[in-house]
């Protein structure tokens, strides 16, 4: 809160009270205590009420406990000096606000007052109060809809839990224009948000504004007028907390679930249009309870600071301050921005471009003869960089095409492209940039008629012939990332903006940007050691067919598989927190050496269903980690050259060890520990805790020469680090000898360093 | 045409805006109304041919509004040292996380 | 012995109100303790340790040449044996005060004690769970007693060990488990302890440190917690009150009673007693317009928190309260009294009554408590400093007083953080996440007349504060916050950083939170619990980017406390006096290093302010670096709050109107 | 010499569920089935207890399954062509249990409304006094429609949903979580991807006992040794106490045999394969009996004659 939220919510709840207890006692006067309250077509009472204290409202007397507590609920305001804290009793005013706003709607029913009367007013989709006496205008015309009736709840109940309605915003007051109304009611219904009104401004509610806009209202268009005042407000808590109750398999009375319930599981918000007096406060204050932030579209004090809602609690948005020519533009900011504050996510399941998408394309070849145009490969230069960046710099949804298009470059021609995302989100972090960065990749590749290869500034994309005459231009880059982005990625990423980039000036300036974060991202990757980090990630991807496997993937030792590093398995994990890939702790180092640690012994102990007892992570000797089976290398000990072979998955021919890899696999894979056995990921070799334990790389005697060729450079460097830049050349391999004698001869010859290094037993 | 500005406390919420609103707009010479909740003001355009201040005030009076007279509501009044007495009533101690609280948040789950 | 320099009173306090008084003492020439800390050099080999006075082949100084005792006991196990020592007064003295309470307790609970009664029946329900006495629908009053066994079991706990161990995280329990220091039985550990460090017994360093671990550990898991809550059951649980602080509260025309101590049990009753109108009409009858309570070291914090009775002011003030002329009574209880009060008080019109039946102190009046007379008694002692109002001289009152916000207690604190339906530590975790607050310290302890009175805790709170860490304090640092104003709401829009800033704001509590007396200080092991389990800030205590200190310590309290904060998991740094073990290099590494990585935590001592505050924030932004959160950048805060509204509020209506819209 | 056979203590049990509720519960079924709750391995009576023994359900279409075999029409005539009729003669059969499968169009072509799929339960419920089983007929969009009415027609008969897969279970939970349902969910032959989905549909609100789980399984010959050993270690990981498996274990023997070319062709294959409705109904038999033994608590069955071995089977087992 701030001082004077509190102050004028406080103010408000216990004038509501008053007022309600007042009502009441006139009530009991005029009608006695057994006249029925009832809102129409619900078993849930007064949901309200019923929800929070596990009392069944059916009668005006019914009422005279609740007002009870909700006075014991109130508080003095805050002094304007030497104040006390405030935050716990606002709160608690808020909630006797809500106690007291749904009494008095009860006894507005009861006087028939409610559902509200609206001269001229017709719902489509019909009125939710069916009854005759309702019906006094033609067509069950002239009131607003009051509260929700159970079945509607129930339908759009489903579709709040199942996600496909992302939540419901209850808008308070009168929007700045009748444009502006129209304007936000728009944006919320495009993202499929259920949309509540109640309150006003000067008697002019967003009700009146939408009516004289002629936009219709009513539970088919999933935009419901409640009453033209703040206490119809109660009416969207009374669908929060039947959420709850119906969804939620909470019991009437479970108050904090209920409320907990909605923090976490509705997305709901309030948007409060105008100026905001007491009782918008008090409610306000109420429905922050709920979890449900509060953003004004007038100056109002912002209270950041998280905790109670998820995210921010009350924000300030004055509409004249927001960014936009139109009121649509801003009516769009403003929207966004509930979103954000809300931790809204939107759903996107269409890419919408001209050509067909799917993974079904993902390995589709556009050959020269059939290519519209090229980006990168010999002729051109292309890129693509994936960064994040604070969340007000991004617009979610933005897609830029800076510079020409492809339309004057001829048939089969090249052009420079760069591709630039930018991505921000609460969850976000840089190490997730360069995961997020090869999702590119995939993401274009799914577009029909459209090749991509290679990553970063060596990326090659074809656009073919076919798919540049349905309409495929550089823009529909954006289109594919930006929704495939919030598909995938949604539990990091919150908004997505696409810059393409064909200007020449900015295509080179952005170039450079790029590979200066190529750089330090490398530089990371280098930095990034076991030692450096208290987590290492699981990853049992592979269990459905090596039940006992378990890899334990560290900066250090990729995934055997090769396509799981480190910050892979981070990313994964907090895009999936039930996924394959969950945070080992590593708890204490037992053994720096051969690497044992308490947290991954106690892991793997429970994720090999008690088979695997402990793992040296760095040694191939002594409880080597096990393997499935989809390893890229396998290495085994040669006992006689006192060293180790690794064996490519691409290599057929036969190995010094008398057997070929397909056989090796078989002692290999399969979730056991076979001492002097290991697959792994080819990476690892280049890693300083290769097989650290048992000497390092210089133990490798013998090497498919497949890996010898496509990682020449790697090795190499990893023979100058240990010492011995010819090593390499010291390193059998097939063509050299396939068995042992042979392989001690070439050995010996070599004078490999195996041979004076400690016995490897 | 005149303008006056008037305070007018117990206007503290849109329902009494309704009916403040509903008071004065058939006051025959009052052109404009603004019915301020949230700074307890109103806001009045007249003729002063066909109006004056004194009837505005009578009429605001007699739907229940009067002008600077009543304040906000305020049952529970602050005591002398400001311990807030209901505080110490909840039946409400807790010195560990509610576990709902930690089930519910999909974030924090541990298996 | 030569005569030392004497510090002038501005060099000896930085509180205006003790520099006040102290003036008045040379004017008067009286002798305070600021003088005789001038006037006496500690012994130089006693405050490193070296000295074994445990048995009467010594005492051995073990200096120079010397590196064992007559028996062979070598440095480190003297030091180690010194200092596991002060750990064992330290844990008996707030563990003795809690075993009082519960008698107090058990006295309510049987109706042999009519003026107490249960103020908090949540409280008890709620301790009663972790006692394992069941609830259900009996009696309030038999569940009381039922309480107040098991607590008094606890004391002499037969097997097992102490119940109040499992309100810690599950790792840290582990911890002492593993290393076998869980606290067994309050009273067996401190005897356990005394055993051990008695001539010719446990003679490795190391060892007897980690019983001295065990031992704080019962004072508090144990002592110390149960304390705080069968006071919390019997007096209310605090909430936030007003009141104010320094000696300024004291009135002329009043009878001013100051209360003096540690214990709320008597206290308590004569805030009670005096209200009573039969004793203000006997005031009245003596020239006063009535009683006048205001307290000085823990009782004052004890009754400061739940009735909001004003602070005279912290340890080192007893003296100078006295100086005033003003107070006509001093009631102490027990712990913090110095014997160098009779002199004063003679020296003007002041009675000085001792009440506990374990402390007296030659030539002060006694009038013993019983609490089966509670009240009875409170009106007596009243009565008697109502006699000495006509006997006062010449009155020296400064004006000078500061106001506050008190009364955090655990409890209220998950309250104001989210209301009676979603009270919970989220907020508070979620702020130190974000970085809005970058971590949180504990300031707490005693003054100590060898450094400027208040001098350390002022300063340290100050840079806490503006370096956007929320500070806690209990004990007399509190009171010195008190005084400087730094516990007051609006202290966060002067002296807090943006962040802090916001999350005060947001709340509307003061930026440095008072917890109570020193034995509260097991609120703030409730606290770290809870932020724990509300997870994302670790799954330990130690994992927290939290510091705790004692930046003026003097009492062997002082080092019971930061040996359990330590053995819980915390780092703490006591300041300002030389280090006790400084006499063996390896005993300070056993209690840094090595207690680092046994429990997580670390003690260290430190002389110089600044040096604290830097280690602390460094050991802060370390925490945070190790849990993964985002650097400290207060550039990121301070964007919420009421600014703006105000000058929309300035406008007339109509402007306003446009004005709420914003600026175009 | 007296032998002592070793007994096996296991730390979990697997939730019992019950599906159905009678008038006093609040749904119109004459009984209610318990599926689950046992604490050993199957039928290790002397370790531990099986409360309940494996339940079997018998499938029925919404209409005339024009795809299954000929044989199963056959025996069970003319109550095919209405699911009322179907549904009792189950139950005649010896069911315990009645699944509904609804499917995508109506005769003629007319795709399936969320009104037919409301009639053709409200005709299955009052047909028989089982409890019963409603699976959709296993496209997203269409299960989702019909789905929710299904459950709202059924509100309060605590029926089982289905089917549950990781693109699509909220929906299906959704509905089942606001009418007192429970759900079916179905992964692909892994014991990971069965738990995560449980993890899932838990993360929703929707109670574990009100979860069963099908792990997919495979007809006898067709890789039902893969689907043996996924359900082994599930059962497995829910004794040693990982909650989220511990859930009963739904599987479709029915379904996977009829489909096999040993059950389903009775031209063209070699002599020595033998008589045909013989060889069929002991495909089926036996691929249930595999389940049964792997540690299935609900077996969805189609031929009458399958349910009467299988009947004879369990109580055989179950007989201590």
């Amino acid at each position: 809160m701030s001082r004077y939220i509190a102050t004028r919510a406080i103010r408000g709840a216990n004038a509501i009270v008053a007022e309600a207890e007042a009502l009441l006692q006139k009530a009991l006067a005029e009608k006695g205590p057994d006249a029925p309250v009832a809102f129409t077509n619900t078993a849930y009472y007064l949901p309200v009420i019923y929800g929070l204290l596990g009392h069944p409202v059916s009668k005006i007397g019914d009422l005279v406990p609740v007002i009870e507590h909700a006075k014991s609920l109130l508080h003095p305001p805050p002094d304007e000096k030497w104040w006390v804290p405030y935050l716990g009793e606002t709160l608690d005013c808020g909630m006797a606000t809500l106690l007291a706003c749904e009494a008095i709607e009860g006894i507005r029913f009861a006087y028939g007052e409610q559902p509200e009367r609206y001269p001229g007013f017709r719902m489509t989709g019909g009125a939710a109060f069916t009854s005759p006496e309702f019906e006094k205008e033609e067509g069950g015309g002239g009131y607003l809809n009051g509260p929700i009736d159970d079945i509607q709840l129930r339908s759009w109940g489903i579709q709040l839990v199942d996600g496909r309605m992302p939540g419901f915003a209850a808008i308070v007051g009168a929007a700045h224009s009748n444009a502006a109304a129209v304007a936000i009611v728009r944006e919320l219904q495009r993202r499929n948000i259920l949309v509540f009104l109640c309150g006003n401004v000067n008697g002019r509610s967003i009700i009146d504004q939408l009516h004289e806009e002629g936009v219709e209202m009513g539970y088919d268009t999933y935009i419901v007028p409640f009453g033209r005042d703040t206490i119809a407000a109660i009416y969207a808590l009374g669908v929060a907390n039947r959420a709850a109750l119906a969804f939620g398999g909470l019991k009437p009375g479970q108050a904090r679930e209920i409320l907990l319930y909605n923090k976490y599981r509705v997305f709901a918000f309030v948007l409060a249009l105008g100026e905001v007096d007491d009782l918008k406060y008090a409610a306000a204050a109420g429905a922050i309870s709920y979890g449900f932030p509060v953003i004004a579209d007038t100056v109002i004090p912002q209270i950041l600071p998280t905790g109670v809602t998820r995210y921010e609690h009350v924000v300030s948005m004055p509409w004249n301050e927001i960014e936009g020519a139109t009121e649509e533009e801003k009516a769009a900011r403003l929207v966004q921005k509930c979103i954000e504050v809300r931790g809204v996510k939107v759903k996107i399941t269409e890419v919408p471009i001209p050509v067909p998408y799917g993974s079904a394309f993902e390995g589709e070849v556009v050959r020269k003869a059939d290519m519209r145009v090229e980006f990168g490969g010999r002729h051109s230069r292309a890129f693509e960089y994936l960064r994040m960046v604070p969340m007000e710099e991004v617009e979610d949804g933005k897609i830029e095409v800076i510079g020409p298009g492809f339309e004057d470059v001829p048939v089969g021609g090249a052009m420079d492209l760069g591709i630039v995302v930018e991505v921000a989100g609460r969850k976000m972090q840089e190490d997730f940039e360069p995961v997020l960065e090869r999702q590119i990749h995939y993401f274009i590749n799914g577009a029909s008629g459209v090749q991509h290869i290679g990553q970063r500034d060596i990326a090659w994309i074809r656009i073919s012939k076919a798919a540049a005459e349905k309409g495929f231009n550089l823009r529909h880059f954006g289109d594919i990332l930006y929704a495939r982005f919030h598909a995938d990625f949604g539990a990091i990423v919150d908004k997505v903006q696409v810059k393409i980039i064909t200007d020449p000036a900015l295509h080179a300036e952005w170039l450079q940007k790029a590979r200066e974060a190529y750089d330090r991202r490398n530089r990371r990757l280098a930095d990034l050691t076991d030692e450096a980090v208290d987590t290492f990630y699981s990853c049992i991807l592979c269990q459905s067919f090596a039940p006992t496997h378990c890899c334990v993937i560290s900066p250090q030792r990729l995934g055997l598989c090769g396509a799981y590093n480190w910050l892979d398995c981070k990313a994964s994990y907090e895009i999936n927190p039930t996924g394959p890939n969950q945070p080992i702790q590593k708890g204490q180092c037992l053994d720096p050496v051969k690497g044992y640690f308490t947290g991954v012994n106690e892991y793997v102990r429970v994720a090999s269903q008690g088979k695997v007892d402990q793992v040296a992570v760095y040694s191939i000797m002594e409880n080597p980690m096990t393997a499935c089976g989809c390893f890229e290398c396998i290495v085994m000990v040669i006992p006689e050259a006192n060293g180790v072979m690794v064996v490519s998955r691409e290599d057929p021919s036969m190995t010094p060890a008398g057997m070929t890899f397909s056989t090796l696999a078989g002692m290999a894979g399969g979730g056991l520990q076979t001492p002097g056995v290991m697959g792994v990921g080819k990476y690892y070799l280049t890693s300083p805790k290769f097989i650290s334990a048992d000497g390092g790389f210089k133990r490798v005697v013998w090497m498919s020469s497949f890996l010898k060729q496509t990682m020449a450079e790697e090795l190499k460097k990893v023979c100058e680090r240990e010492g011995d830049p010819d090593l390499l050349d010291k390193i059998a391999d097939e063509t050299i000898c396939t068995d042992v004698e042979g392989l001690l001869a070439y050995l010996t010859e070599k004078e490999h360093p195996a041979l004076t290094m400690p016995p490897i037993f | 045409m005149e303008k006056v500005v008037l305070d007018v406390p117990l206007l503290w919420a849109d329902h009494h805006v309704l009916k403040v609103r509903q008071a004065l707009t058939q006051l025959d010479g009052v052109e404009d109304v603004y019915a301020s909740s949230a700074w307890k003001q109103v806001l009045v355009k007249y003729d002063p041919a066909k109006v004056d201040r004194a009837r505005i005030e009578q009429v605001l009076a007699q739907a229940g509004y009067p002008v600077g007279q009543g304040q906000t509501p305020i049952l529970v009044e602050p005591t002398e040292k400001r311990r807030d007495p209901r505080w110490g009533a909840m039946d409400f101690r807790m010195s560990q996380t509610y576990r709902a609280d930690i089930e519910m948040s999909g974030d924090f789950r541990k298996w | 012995m030569a005569k030392k320099k004497v510090r002038t009173p501005q060099e000896a306090s930085r509180d205006p109100a003790a520099v006040a008084l102290l003036e008045r003492a040379l004017e008067i020439g009286a002798e305070t303790c600021f003088y005789r800390a001038d006037e006496i050099t500690p012994c130089p080999i006693g405050a490193e340790g070296l000295c074994c006075r445990f048995c009467a082949m010594g005492p051995c100084r073990l200096v120079g040449d010397v590196d064992m005792g007559v028996c062979g006991a070598t440095i480190d196990t003297v030091v180690a044996r010194n200092f596991a020592r002060a750990v064992a007064a330290g844990s008996a003295s707030h563990s003795d005060h809690a075993r009082d309470l519960a008698y107090t307790l058990l006295a309510a609970a049987e109706g042999h004690a009519p003026d107490y009664k249960i103020r908090d029946p949540y409280k008890l329900f709620e301790v009663a769970r972790y006692l394992g006495v069941k609830v259900g629908d009996r009696p309030i009053n038999e569940i009381a007693r039922d309480v107040a066994l098991a607590a008094l079991g606890e004391f002499g706990r037969v097997q097992g060990e102490l119940l109040y161990l499992k309100r810690a995280p599950a790792k840290r329990q582990k911890i002492w488990r593993d290393l076998g220091i869980a606290p067994r039985a309050i009273d067996r550990e401190v005897v356990d302890l005394l055993h051990r460090t008695h001539a010719g017994n446990d003679q490795d360093a190391e060892h007897l440190l980690d019983q001295a671990m065990r031992c704080a550990l019962a004072d508090g898991w144990g002592g110390s917690m149960l304390a705080t809550d069968i006071t919390d059951i019997l007096f209310g649980t605090p909430a936030p009150v007003r009141s104010e602080a320094n000696l300024g509260v004291l009135r002329e025309d009043m009878v001013n009673v100051i209360i003096h101590g540690h214990e709320p049990t008597l206290s308590e009753i004569i805030v009670a007693a005096a209200q009573d109108p039969e004793i203000i009409a006997y005031a009245q009858s003596k020239g006063a317009k009535g009683v006048n309570l205001a307290g000085i070291c823990c009782t004052a914090n004890e009754v400061l928190m739940r009735e909001g009775i004003p602070l005279a002011g912290n340890f080192l003030q007893q003296e100078l309260a006295i100086l005033t002329g003003a107070v006509d009574a001093m009631v102490v209880d027990v712990q913090c009294i110095m014997e160098g009060l009779v002199p004063l008080a003679q020296r003007f019109h002041t009675a000085l009554i001792t009440t506990s039946p374990k402390v007296r102190v030659s030539g002060a009046v006694h009038i013993e408590f019983d609490e089966h007379r509670a009240l009875e008694i409170a009106k007596q002692i009243l009565r008697t400093a109502i006699d000495r109002f006509p006997q006062r001289s010449e009155v020296f009152i400064p004006d000078i007083r500061a106001q506050l916000v008190p009364g955090f207690s655990h409890e209220y604190i998950n309250y104001a953080l989210g209301g009676t339906y979603r009270g919970s530590f989220r907020p508070l975790n979620d702020a130190i996440i974000a970085g809005r607050i970058r971590g949180v310290v504990a300031d707490i302890g005693c003054n100590n007349a060898r450094l400027c009175h208040d001098e350390n805790h002022y300063y340290v709170v100050a840079e806490f504060l503006k370096n956007d860490v929320l500070v806690v304090q209990t004990g007399c640092g509190a009171i010195a916050s008190a005084k400087k104003g730094y516990m007051t709401p609006e202290a966060a829009l002067e002296y807090a950083g943006p962040g802090l800033r916001e999350v005060c704001e947001a709340v509307g509590m003061p930026p440095v939170l008072h917890l109570g007396a020193c034995v509260d200080n097991s609120r703030i092991l409730t606290v770290l619990s809870q932020m724990v389990s509300e997870t994302g800030l670790g799954d330990d205590i130690s994992d927290i980017p939290a510091v705790g200190m004692a930046s003026e310590w003097m009492s062997e309290k002082a080092l019971a406390i930061a040996t359990y904060c330590v053995a819980s998991g915390a780092y703490v740094i006591m300041g300002g006096v030389r280090n006790p073990v400084a006499g063996s290099p390896y005993v300070n590494q056993l209690i840094t290093e090595g207690w680092e990585k046994k429990v997580g935590g670390r003690l260290e001592f430190l002389e110089d302010p600044e040096e604290i505050v830097r280690r602390s924030l460094a050991h802060i932004d370390r925490k945070r670096a190790a849990l993964g959160l985002e650097e400290y950048n207060p550039a990121k805060w301070g964007k919420s709050g009421d600014w703006r509204i105000r000058e929309v509020l300035e406008l007339p209506l109509e402007e306003r109107l446009q004005a709420v819209y914003g600026r175009r | 010499m007296p032998v002592e056979i070793p007994v096996e203590q296991w730390p979990g049990r697997v939730i019992e569920a019950t599906i159905g509720a009678t008038p006093a519960e609040g749904g119109t079924r004459s009984r209610v089935v318990k599926v689950g709750g046992e604490n050993t391995l199957p039928f290790m009576l002397t370790d531990g207890e099986m409360p309940n023994p494996p339940r079997i359900a018998i499938e029925i279409a919404d209409r005339r399954p024009t795809d299954w075999s000929p044989l199963l029409l056959e025996a069970w005539g003319d109550v095919v062509d209405d699911p009322a009729k179907w549904a009792k003669a189950a139950e005649e059969a010896g069911a315990d249990l009645v699944l509904l499968q609804l499917s995508l169009t109506r005769d003629g072509g007319k795709p399936t409304t969320a009104a037919d799929a409301k009639a053709l339960t409200r005709a299955v419920l009052q047909a028989t006094g089982l409890p019963i089983l409603v699976f959709g007929p296993g496209q997203v969009d269409a299960d989702n429609e019909l789905l929710v009415a299904v459950a709202e027609e059924a509100a309060g008969e605590r029926i089982v949903l289905g089917i549950c897969e990781e693109k699509n279970y909220r929906t299906i939970v959704a509905a089942a979580l606001a009418n007192g349902h429970l759900v079916n969910g179905r992964t692909a032959m892994d014991v990971n991807l069965a738990k995560q989905l449980n993890i899932l549909i838990a993360d929703m609100g929707l109670p574990l006992d009100r979860i069963i789980m099908d792990p997919t399984t495979a007809g006898l010959g067709y890789g039902i040794e893969y689907g043996y050993s996924v359900m082994e270690r599930l059962r497995l990981a829910a004794l040693q106490g990982d909650k989220m498996t511990q859930l009963p274990i739904l599987v479709t023997p029915g379904f996977e045999a009829w489909r096999q070319k040993e059950a389903k062709v009775g031209q063209g294959v070699p002599a020595s394969w033998g008589d045909w409705p013989q060889r069929a109904i002991l495909w089926e038999t036996l691929t249930a009996s595999n389940l049964i033994l792997s540690g299935a608590d609900i077996l969805v069955l189609r031929h009458p004659e399958t349910v009467k071995r299988v009947r004879t089977f369990i109580e055989r087992l179950m007989a201590k």
